[in-house]
């Protein structure tokens, strides 16, 4: 469900199958821990694996987002899969977060050297 | 000849059945002549309204019943979801987007199962429960549905 | 902390039905640590019980409802399939390999679901319904079978 | 679900999907079809694309084989997957047909040449 990498300042999360309340919990608390034990002030979430997602997991990035910004670092959305894209962009979690083909491209643009 | 099938679900208030719910759903819905776009709706409205009778109606208590019907009558698919849980106090108000009563949800379940399917009805008695019932259209049965 | 859960299905004696009782209770026995070559031994079973009570039980009548209960407890599966249509005279007889009553049929279903699952219990009254109780036992749950 | 193709005295029926009583009635009809409209005394059958099969359609193919062998015609099985052949051995099926890898290995068994 999560493979999650530390890059400089930001922290890279490929999320990955189905992303429903069933997961929602241990998203939210994987993903605390990795920015506590990180101190990442940038957030890249790779959707190119997840298969779905419903306002459960969509409520979890938003708090993350708030976290992130509350600690002024950016969030960005990688390779999101059109059904993935439908309900970011009907929840307005577009706004939140620039969308990149692929984490290169979205390093780059928050002010990171690819590793 | 007219196309007729049911299918009833009832199973504990657990955060694993909701994928589930959506698997058994789509499955039904299969039979009908919808595109795969049109199917992942029909998932995502799934998901929200179970999700909701767990989480909203029971209160994540994991030994209560949520019920899913569907129907199908001809080309349109009816979903009713329903727990007997703690129900809703002013309809009107929980459907506005952005409207929730509990931490870190969007209160925006509502808004896409609006979007995703083409009618929902939401009826509520507070102590007794919760039923959300949706339809939703699909395209005219191919000659040769049937024929596999 | 004890595992349970609880699935029953309802639907339409309808042979597109069968797939959608393999796909939901597939889908319910997976959370239980099951190989994959086990939960095709759980599809089969339930393919061989439903399409018994559709042939024989309803004798293909296409609305009379076809009941499954699937129960999880701890690291046991135990199904129930069962519907309100012939029944069986004699369950000795019929349990035999070979027997059937239908044309172009092996009589070899019984014995498949004998075969796929650890337990088989065969309950039926003449013009009340049968009822098949199978059970099956999964590995023991990984450490991490929640945490995913 | 089903692809058909005569060669000489052959049919080859390649079988695909989920094959259960939803489609049994169908699968039996349309192998009678073919063997009317074809004359063809052998039969193999390609179970390389069949993901489940239950008694139902076992019972099918035991039909097809009483009638081809009523015609001193052969049949063969071709590339059944794990699962299928575990349910054609405990249903003694492997007995009414020998099994080849492919296509090619079933047909010149079988006195065919390639076409
Ligand atoms: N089955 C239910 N039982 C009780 N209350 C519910 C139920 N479904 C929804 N609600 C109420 O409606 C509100 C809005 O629901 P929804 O639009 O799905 O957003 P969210 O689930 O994000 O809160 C919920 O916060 C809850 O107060
Ligand atoms: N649900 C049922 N209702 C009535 N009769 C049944 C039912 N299930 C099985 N039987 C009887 O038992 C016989 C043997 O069943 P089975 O071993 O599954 O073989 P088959 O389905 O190939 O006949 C059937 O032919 C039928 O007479």
């Amino acid at each position: 469900m999560l493979d999650l990498e530390c890059q400089g300042q930001t922290l890279i999360a490929r999320l990955a199958g189905e992303l429903d309340l069933q997961v929602a919990d241990d998203l939210r608390a994987r993903l605390d821990e990795a920015l506590d034990q990180t101190g990442a002030a940038n957030l890249v979430l790779n959707l190119e694996k997840v298969s779905f997602m419903d306002s459960s997991c969509l409520g979890v990035i938003l708090g993350r987002y708030k976290r992130v910004a509350g600690n002024q670092g950016e969030m960005a959305f990688v390779a999101a899969p059109p059904r993935v894209r439908r309900v970011l962009e009907l929840s307005g979690l577009f706004r939140i977060g620039k969308e990149f083909p692929n984490e290169k491209a979205a390093l780059a643009n928050l002010g990171q050297e690819v590793g | 000849m007219d196309y007729h099938n049911f299918l009833r679900l009832e199973f504990y208030s657990l955060p694993v059945n909701v994928g589930l719910a959506r698997v058994a759903v789509a499955a039904f819905a299969a039979q009908l002549n919808y595109t795969v776009s049109e199917l992942d709706d029909i998932k995502g409205a799934v998901s929200e309204a179970v999700s909701n009778a767990i989480i909203h109606g029971y209160e994540g208590a994991p030994d209560r019943l949520v019920k899913v019907v569907a129907m199908i009558r001809v080309d349109e698919l009816e979903i009713i979801v329903e727990d007997s849980g703690k129900g809703i106090q002013n309809v009107e108000e929980v459907l506005q987007p952005g409207f929730t009563t509990a931490g870190e949800r969007l209160g925006l379940g509502f808004s896409f199962i609006r979007s995703f399917m083409d009618t929902t009805d939401v009826q509520s008695a507070p102590g007794r429960g919760t039923r959300v019932i949706m339809t939703k259209r699909a395209g005219p049965r191919e000659e040769h549905a049937d024929a596999n």
